[in-house]
C-alpha cells in the first residue's frame, strides 16, 4: 500500500537550512509583535479575528516548517494533523451551537 | 528451552512457553502474553461489576428497597456502570483480542510499540487499582455520568479516586489505539493491502480513531471534576457562575462515541465469524469499511441526544436528533449485509456463530430501540427511565459482550491452543440469550410506564416485571459463568487445538495453536482476498455433531 | 401485592396521546423491521444449512442492494425525526394564558408556588383542561420534574428557569418522579399529581386560603427591597419603568436585544450589571444572596402582572413571551 | 516491499537500535514519527476541551472576561512567548545538528533549549506569585475589590463586573489552561534533559536520531498551544 511503501523507502530526511529557520523565527517574532501592537488600538470586534488569525498563521509557521510537515513525503502526517482540527472543530462548533441558540443565555 | 511444566504442546516453542515465571509475564512485552494479562485483568473486573449487578437486581425484587440503604444502592449502581464501562468493555475486545489477533491478522511480529502495549496494561492497572481502592474505601455514588454540580459540591465520597482511576484507564485506551493505528498504517505484511485486511482489522482501526480523539476529552474534563473538589474552580459550579451543561457536553462528546468503542470490534468479530461459519465472502466488503469508518466520524456528531431534557437550546436539539439518525444508516449497512452474507451459504453452528446470531438479533433490537431516544418526543418520556437501561444494555450486553465471548470462543484455540468442549458452549450460548432477554425485554415495558432509573425503590405496580428482570439475571449469571469454568478446564484438559480448526480464512490460521513468539516461522506474503472461501472449502469433517440433514 | 399489573402507563393530558401515537408508529415500524430480519435470518439459517457436497456460493456483493437499504431506512428514519421534532416542539412551546405554577426543587422535595399564593410540597394540584406552565428552578442540584402520565418531562437547574407546560385531560392522582440522579434520596423525591375537575379545583384553591396572591406578595416585596426607590411608574426613576416590560424585547447598552423572560428578570436582579439597558447606568445593587428563590419568584410574577392588563391574572398579552419555545 | 524477511537479516546486525519486530530502520523511524503526530492530535483534543470551556464562558461573560484580562501583565506574557519561541528555534537547531551528527552542538542546543524552557517556567512561576498576593486565585480566598485601581470605567459604578463570579471562572480557567501548558513544559524539560544526557554519551547519530525529533515535535505542539493562549487570555480586550 502506499502509505507504507512509499513512506517507508525514503525517511524524510529533511534537514532545515540554518537561514530557513532563521527566516521562520524572525517571522514568529514579528507576529508576536504584530499581535501585540494590534491588541491596543480599538478595531471593534476584529480585535479578536486579527489576533486569532495572527495565532494561527504563526501556528502554521510552525507546523509547516520547524515541524517539518512541509518537507515530508508522508500524506498520513497531514490526515493525522487535519483530523485532529475537524474533529476540535467539531467540539467546538457543535457545543457552541447550544450556547448561542438558546433563547436565555 | 525445553519445557517441562505447564501443558505440554510438545517440542515446540510457543509464545505461552517461551518465558516462565511471574517476571517472564510481567515484564513481557509480546502483545499475546499482554493479551492474556489484559484478559485476566478485565474477567476480574467484569465479576465485580457483574457481582454489583446482581446485588441491584436482587434489591429491586422488592418494591420497598428494603435490602440496602439507598446511599448503598447508589453506589452499587454508580460502581456497576463504570467498572463496566471502563474497566470491562472498553478494553474488552481492543485490548484482549484486538492485542492478540491484529498483528496476527496483518502479518507483523509485534504491535508497533510493544513497551507501549505494555505502558498501557500497567495504566489500566494502575486505574483499576484505584477504582478497587475507590470500592474497598466506601464507593462512590456519582452514577457512572458523574453530573454536576453533584458529583463536584454536594457528594461527600471518593469521586477524586474513581476520577483518577478512570483518567488512568482512559489514557491506557488512548495508547492503545494509537498503538493499534500505528500498527496498521505501518506493519502490514507484503502484499495485504488496505482492502485485503480483514473486517475485524478495520473495525479496530475506526475503535482506535475514537479512542485517540475523543478519551482526551473525558480526560481533561475528569481533571477539572477533581480540580472543581479541590479547589472549587466553578467551571461546573452554577453557585459560581459555572453551567453544568458545559460538563455534559464535554462529557458527552467522549462518552457518545465511546458507545462505539464499545460496538465496533463487536462488529468487526462478527463479520470474521459469520463468513466463517457460512463458508462465504462477507456481503459488500467495501461498504462494510466505509460503514465502520462512518461510524467512528458520525459518531462525534450526535452526542447531546443524551441531553434532550437537559436544557439545552431547542435548536440544537433539533440538530443532534437529526444528526443521530445519520449514525444509523451504515448501522443499518451492517446487519443487512450480515444477513446477506448467509444467503447462499453453507452454514454450520458452532458456539461463535450462535452469539454471531445472538449479537445481530440483539443489535438490532437496540439500536432499533436508540432510535425511539434520537425521537426527540419519545426520548422526552423515555428519559432517564427503564426504557434507557434496556436500550442500552441491549446494545452493550447483548450486543457487545456475546460477540466477545463468541469471539473468545473463535479464538480460544489459537490463545490457548486447546479446543474447548463445543455442547458447553452450545449450553452456555443458549442461557446467555434466555437470560439475557428475560432480564431486559421488561425493562422495556417498565421504561415506558415510567419507572425512573436509578431509583432504589419504586411504586410497587411495577413490580412484577422487575421479578421478572431478576430472574433473568440470575440464568445470565449462570450463562456467564459456564463458559469461565469450562475455559479454564480446557486449557488442561481440552483437545490439543490445530492451527486451524474451522478452515478459516485469515493469517492467524496460518500459524501455529498457539502461536510461537514472534507469531509466524517465517515472513507471509499476502496474495489473497480477505475471506477467500471459495479456495479455501468447507469446514473439516471431523467428530463434530452433525445434523444429518435431508432437503 | 400483584393485584395491579399494568403494562401501558396511563395517560392524562393532550400530549400524552401524541406521545403514544408516535411511539405506537414506531414500534410498528421497528417490530416490522425487525420481524423481516429476523424471518430472513432464520430462513437463511435453516435453508442454507451445510449440505453434504454442496459449496457455499460466493457474492462479491451488490451496490444496488446496499444502497437500497441504506435509502429506505433513512427514509424511514426522516420520518421518525420530523414527527418527533413536531411533537417536541409543541411540547416546548407554552401557550399564552397558561396558569402558572412556580417550582422550587432541592434535595430532596419539590415546592410548588401557585400564582394564587398556595404553597404545596410534593403535591401538585391542577385543573383538568386548562394549561399550566411550570416556572422551575433548583436550590442544589440538577433534578428532574417527571410526570410519565402526561409524558413530559424536563430538567430543573440550579441557577436559571427552566419551563415546561401541559394539559390535563383526565382527573386523577398521577405519579410525580424526580428522574434526574441527584444524591442519596433521589428515589424518595417522588410526588403526586392531583388532577381536578375545575369546580373542583377552585373549591380547593379558595380552600387553602390564607395566602395572598404571589403578584401581592411580589409587590410588597418590591418596596421593602427598596425596587420601587428606582423603579417607578413614570419615567423619573433611575432605573427603568417595569410597566410592560415583560415579554417584550429589551434593547441593550451594548446593541443587543434580548426577551425579557423569567431568566432575564432573574439575572436582572441577582446579576443586574450582566446585561444593561439602553440609556441607564448600570447602578443597580445586586440582590444575590438577598432574595430566596422563592421571593425572587414573587417578584418576577410582580414584574408580570405589572404587564398585564389586570394585575394578579394571567392573562399575559405579549406577544413575544408565549409565542417562542422557552428553553 | 522492503518487509522481507532478507531485509531483516541484511539490517539486524547494521543499527543497534532496530527493534526486532521492525523489518528496517525506514519502517522503524516511520511508526516512531507517526506515534507521535498520532499522540499530538490526542493532545490537541485533550487541551480541546478546555478551549471549549473557555470559549463558552468567552461568550457568556464576554465583557466580564474582557475586564480581568486586563489584570494579566502583557509584557511579561509577550515576554514569555518570544522566549518560546526562541525555545522552538533551539530544537530545530538541535534536530539538525542531530542529523549531522554534530554531538556536542547537539548537546548545547538541548541545554539551550531546557534554559529557556526554565525562563519560561520562572516568568510564569512570578506571574502566578503575583496571582497569589492579589488574591486572584480562585477559591475562597479570591477578591475582586483590588481589581479596581485605575481601571474605573463607569464613573457610578462601585464595581467592575457585572458578577465577580465571572471574573473568578476567567482566573479558573486561566490557572487551569496555563497550569496544563506549564505540567507539559516541565515534562518536556524533563525529557530534554534527558536526552541531553543520552546525547552527550553519544547515543544518537545521522542513522538514529528519532527521540530527538519527536521531543522536537512535542516542544512544539506545546509552543503552538502558547501560541493561542497568549492572544486568548492576555490580549483580548487591551483595546478598551
Ligand atoms: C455500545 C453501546 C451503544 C450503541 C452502539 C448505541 C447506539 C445508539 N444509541 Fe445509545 N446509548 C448507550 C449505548 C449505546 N447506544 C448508552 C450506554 C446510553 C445511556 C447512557 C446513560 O445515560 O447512562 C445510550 C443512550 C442513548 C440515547 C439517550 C437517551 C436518553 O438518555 O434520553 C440516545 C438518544 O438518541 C441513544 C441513541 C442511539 C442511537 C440512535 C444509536 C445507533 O447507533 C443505533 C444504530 C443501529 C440500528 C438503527 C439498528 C440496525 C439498523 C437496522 C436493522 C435498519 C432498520 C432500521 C430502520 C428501517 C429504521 N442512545
Ligand atoms: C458495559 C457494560 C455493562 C454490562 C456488561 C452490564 C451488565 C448488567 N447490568 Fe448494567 N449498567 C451499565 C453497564 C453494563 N451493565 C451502565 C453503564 C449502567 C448505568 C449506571 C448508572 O446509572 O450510572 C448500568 C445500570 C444497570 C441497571 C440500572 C440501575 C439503576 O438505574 O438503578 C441495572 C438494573 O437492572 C443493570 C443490570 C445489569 C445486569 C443484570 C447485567 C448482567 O448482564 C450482568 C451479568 C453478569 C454477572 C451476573 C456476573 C456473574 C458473576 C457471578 C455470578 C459471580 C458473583 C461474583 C462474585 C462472588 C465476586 N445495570
Ligand atoms: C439603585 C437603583 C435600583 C434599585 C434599588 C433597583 N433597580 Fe432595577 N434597575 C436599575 C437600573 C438603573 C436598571 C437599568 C440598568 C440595568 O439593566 O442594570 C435596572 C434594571 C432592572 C430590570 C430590567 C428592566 C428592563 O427594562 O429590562 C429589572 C427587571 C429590575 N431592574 C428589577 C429590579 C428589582 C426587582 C429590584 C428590587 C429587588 C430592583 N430592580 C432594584 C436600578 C435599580
Ligand atoms: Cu431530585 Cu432526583
Ligand atoms: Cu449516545
Amino acid at each position: 500500500m502506499s502509505d507504507q511503501n512509499s513512506a517507508s523507502e525514503h525517511v524524510s530526511e529533511h534537514i532545515s537550512t540554518l537561514g530557513s529557520s532563521v527566516a521562520i523565527w524572525l517571522a514568529l517574532l514579528a507576529g508576536t509583535a504584530i499581535t501585540v501592537a494590534a491588541a491596543n488600538i480599538d478595531l471593534g470586534p476584529f480585535n479578536i479575528i486579527v489576533a486569532l488569525t495572527i495565532a494561527t498563521i504563526k501556528a502554521t509557521l510552525v507546523v509547516l516548517f520547524f515541524m517539518h510537515v512541509k518537507y515530508t513525503h508522508e500524506k498520513l502526517t497531514g490526515l493525522v494533523i487535519v483530523s485532529a482540527i475537524f474533529f476540535l472543530f467539531i467540539l467546538l462548533a457543535l457545543s457552541m451551537a447550544d450556547y448561542t441558540t438558546r433563547l436565555w443565555r | 528451552m525445553a519445557t517441562t511444566d505447564g501443558p505440554d504442546f510438545g517440542e515446540r516453542e510457543s509464545y505461552l512457553n517461551a518465558g516462565h515465571g511471574l517476571k517472564s509475564w510481567l515484564l513481557t512485552v509480546d502483545h499475546k502474553r499482554i493479551a492474556l494479562l489484559y484478559l485476566i485483568s478485565i474477567t476480574f473486573f467484569f465479576f465485580i461489576g457483574g457481582f454489583f449487578a446482581l446485588l441491584i437486581r436482587l434489591e429491586l425484587l422488592t418494591p420497598g428497597g428494603e435490602l440496602v440503604q439507598s446511599d448503598t444502592y447508589n453506589k452499587l449502581f454508580t460502581m456497576h456502570g463504570q467498572v463496566m464501562v471502563f474497566f470491562f468493555l472498553i478494553p474488552a475486545v481492543p485490548a484482549v483480542l484486538g492485542n492478540f489477533l491484529i498483528p496476527l491478522m496483518i502479518g507483523a511480529k509485534d504491535l508497533a510499540f510493544p513497551r507501549i502495549n505494555l505502558l498501557s496494561w500497567y495504566l489500566y492497572i494502575i486505574g483499576g487499582t484505584l477504582m478497587v481502592y475507590t470500592i474497598l474505601n466506601g464507593g462512590v455514588d456519582t452514577g457512572w455520568t458523574f453530573y454536576t454540580p453533584l458529583s463536584t459540591e454536594f457528594l461527600k465520597t471518593n469521586v477524586i479516586s474513581a476520577a483518577v482511576g478512570i483518567f488512568f484507564a482512559g489514557f491506557s485506551s488512548i495508547l492503545t489505539g494509537l498503538n493499534f493505528i500505528v500498527t496498521i498504517h505501518r506493519m502490514r505484511a507484503p502484499g495485504m493491502t488496505w482492502n485485503r485486511l480483514p473486517l475485524f482489522v478495520w473495525a479496530h482501526y475506526a475503535t482506535s480513531i475514537i479512542q485517540v480523539l475523543g478519551t482526551p476529552v473525558v480526560a481533561i474534563t475528569l481533571v477539572l471534576v477533581a480540580l472543581e473538589r479541590l479547589f472549587h474552580l466553578g467551571v461546573f459550579n452554577p453557585a459560581l457562575g459555572g453551567d453544568p451543561l458545559l460538563f455534559q457536553h464535554l462529557f458527552w462528546f467522549y462518552s457518545h462515541p465511546a458507545v462505539y468503542i464499545m460496538i465496533l470490534p463487536g462488529m468487526g468479530i462478527v463479520s470474521e465469524v459469520v463468513c466463517c461459519f457460512s463458508r462465504k465472502r462477507i456481503f459488500g466488503y467495501t461498504a462494510m469499511t466505509l460503514a465502520v469508518v462512518g461510524i467512528a466520524v458520525i459518531g462525534f456528531l450526535v452526542w447531546a441526544h443524551h441531553m434532550f431534557v437537559a436544557g439545552i437550546s431547542i435548536y440544537a436539539a433539533l440538530i443532534f436528533s437529526l444528526l443521530s439518525y445519520f449514525v444509523a444508516v451504515p448501522s443499518a449497512i451492517k446487519v443487512f449485509n450480515w444477513t446477506a452474507t448467509m444467503y447462499k451459504g453453507s452454514i454450520t453452528y458452532q458456539t461463535p456463530m450462535l452469539y454471531a446470531f445472538g449479537f445481530v438479533g440483539l443489535f438490532t433490537i437496540g439500536g432499533l430501540t436508540g432510535l425511539f431516544l434520537a425521537c426527540l418526543g419519545v426520548d422526552v418520556h423515555v428519559h432517564d427511565t427503564y426504557f434507557i437501561i434496556a436500550h442500552f444494555h441491549y446494545i452493550m450486553v447483548g450486543g457487545m459482550v456475546m460477540a466477545y465471548l463468541g469471539g473468545m470462543h473463535f479464538w480460544w484455540p489459537k490463545i490457548s491452543g486447546r479446543m474447548y468442549p463445543e455442547g458447553w458452549g452450545k449450553l452456555a450460548a443458549l442461557i446467555v440469550f434466555i437470560g439475557f432477554n428475560l432480564t431486559f425485554f421488561p425493562q422495556f415495558i417498565l421504561g415506558y410506564m415510567g419507572m425512573p432509573r436509578r431509583y432504589h425503590s419504586y411504586p410497587p405496580e411495577f413490580q412484577i416485571l422487575n421479578v421478572l428482570s431478576t430472574a433473568g439475571a440470575t440464568i445470565l449469571a449462570v450463562g456467564y459463568l459456564l463458559p469461565m469454568v469450562y475455559f479454564t478446564w480446557s486449557m488442561r484438559y481440552g483437545k490439543p487445538a490445530p492451527p486451524n480448526p474451522w478452515n478459516a480464512a485469515g493469517l492467524e490460521w496460518q500459524t501455529h495453536s498457539p502461536p510461537p513468539t514472534f507469531n509466524f516461522d517465517e515472513q507471509p506474503v499476502v496474495t489473497w482476498e480477505a475471506y477467500n472461501y471459495d479456495e479455501i472449502g468447507e469446514i473439516p469433517e471431523k467428530e463434530k455433531e452433525e445434523v444429518p440433514v435431508a432437503h | 401485592m400483584f393485584g395491579h399489573f399494568p403494562l401501558w402507563p396511563e395517560s392524562a393530558s393532550t400530549n400524552a396521546g401524541n406521545v403514544d401515537a408516535l411511539y405506537i408508529f414506531l414500534l410498528l415500524v421497528s417490530g416490522i423491521m425487525t420481524a423481516l430480519i429476523f424471518s430472513v435470518l432464520t430462513v437463511f439459517a435453516v435453508r442454507f444449512r451445510k449440505h453434504r457436497g454442496q459449496r457455499a456460493v460466493q457474492i462479491e456483493g451488490s451496490h444496488h442492494l446496499e444502497i437500497t437499504w441504506s435509502i429506505i431506512p433513512f427514509c424511514v428514519m426522516m420520518v421518525f425525526y420530523i414527527w418527533g421534532a413536531v411533537i417536541f416542539f409543541q411540547e416546548r412551546t407554552p401557550p399564552q394564558d397558561a396558569t402558572e405554577v412556580y417550582t422550587v426543587a432541592k434535595q430532596w422535595m419539590w415546592k410548588f408556588e401557585h400564582q394564587g399564593g398556595q404553597r404545596e410540597i410534593n403535591e401538585l394540584h391542577v385543573p383538568v383542561g386548562r394549561d399550566v406552565k411550570m416556572i422551575m428552578t433548583s436550590q442544589d442540584v440538577i433534578h428532574s420534574f417527571f410526570v410519565p402520565a402526561f409524558r413530559i418531562k424536563q430538567d430543573v437547574l440550579p441557577g436559571r428557569y427552566t419551563t415546561l407546560w401541559f394539559h390535563a385531560t383526565k382527573p386523577g392522582t398521577y405519579h410525580l418522579f424526580c428522574s434526574q440522579y441527584c444524591g442519596t434520596q433521589h428515589s424518595g423525591m417522588i410526588g403526586w399529581i392531583t388532577v381536578m375537575e375545575p369546580r373542583d379545583y377552585e373549591a380547593w384553591m379558595s380552600g387553602s386560603a390564607g395566602n395572598q396572591p404571589l403578584a401581592v406578595t411580589g409587590e410588597k416585596l418590591f418596596s421593602e427591597l427598596g425596587c420601587v426607590t428606582c423603579h417607578r411608574s413614570d419615567t423619573q426613576g433611575r432605573g427603568p419603568n417595569l410597566v410592560g416590560v415583560f415579554g417584550k424585547r429589551v434593547l441593550l447598552e451594548d446593541g443587543r436585544t434580548v426577551t425579557a423572560d423569567e431568566n432575564y428578570i432573574r439575572e436582572s436582579i441577582l446579576e443586574p450589571g450582566a446585561k444593561i439597558v439602553q440609556g441607564f447606568k448600570p447602578v443597580m445593587p445586586t440582590f444575590q444572596g438577598q432574595v430566596t428563590d422563592e421571593q425572587l419568584n414573587a417578584l418576577i410574577e410582580y414584574v408580570k402582572s405589572l404587564a398585564a392588563p389586570q394585575p394578579g391574572r394571567s392573562a399575559n398579552t405579549s406577544p413575544v413571551a408565549g409565542a417562542s419555545p422557552q428553553l | 516491499m522492503p518487509t522481507s524477511q532478507a531485509a531483516v537479516d541484511e539490517h539486524a546486525h547494521e543499527n543497534p537500535a532496530l527493534l526486532h519486530h521492525f523489518a528496517t530502520e525506514a519502517q522503524q523511524k516511520n511508526a516512531a514519527s507517526l506515534g507521535m503526530w498520532v499522540f499530538l492530535a490526542q493532545e490537541v483534543m485533550f487541551f480541546g476541551g478546555l478551549f471549549c470551556a473557555y470559549l463558552i464562558y468567552r461568550y457568556k461573560y464576554f465583557g466580564d472576561f474582557g475586564s480581568a484580562s486586563q489584570q494579566l501583565n502583557i509584557w511579561l506574557g509577550a515576554i514569555n512567548t518570544v522566549v518560546l519561541i526562541c525555545s522552538s528555534l533551539t530544537v530545530v537547531l538541535a534536530v539538525r545538528a542531530a542529523q549531522l551528527g554534530k554531538r556536542m552542538a547537539l548537546v548545547c542546543w538541548l541545554v539551550a533549549t531546557i534554559f529557556l524552557g526554565l525562563v519560561f517556567l520562572g516568568i510564569k512561576a512570578d506571574e502566578y506569585a503575583e496571582k497569589f498576593e492579589k488574591h486572584h486565585v480562585p477559591g475562597a480566598s479570591f477578591s475582586y475589590h483590588e481589581l479596581l485601581p485605575g481601571q474605573q470605567k463607569f464613573p457610578e459604578a462601585e464595581r467592575q463586573y457585572a458578577n465577580p463570579h465571572h471574573a473568578e471562572m476567567y482566573f479558573s480557567l486561566y490557572f487551569a489552561m496555563t497550569g496544563m501548558h506549564a505540567l507539559h513544559m516541565i515534562i518536556g524539560v524533563g525529557l530534554f534533559a534527558f536526552l541531553a544526557f543520552m546525547a552527550w554519551r553519544g547515543k544518537y547519530t545521522p542513522n538514529y536520531y528519532t527521540p530527538i525529533e519527536n521531543a522536537g515535535l512535542y516542544w512544539h505542539f506545546v509552543d503552538i498551544v502558547w501560541i493561542y493562549l497568549f492572544p486568548l487570555l492576555y490580549l483580548i480586550d487591551r483595546h478598551r
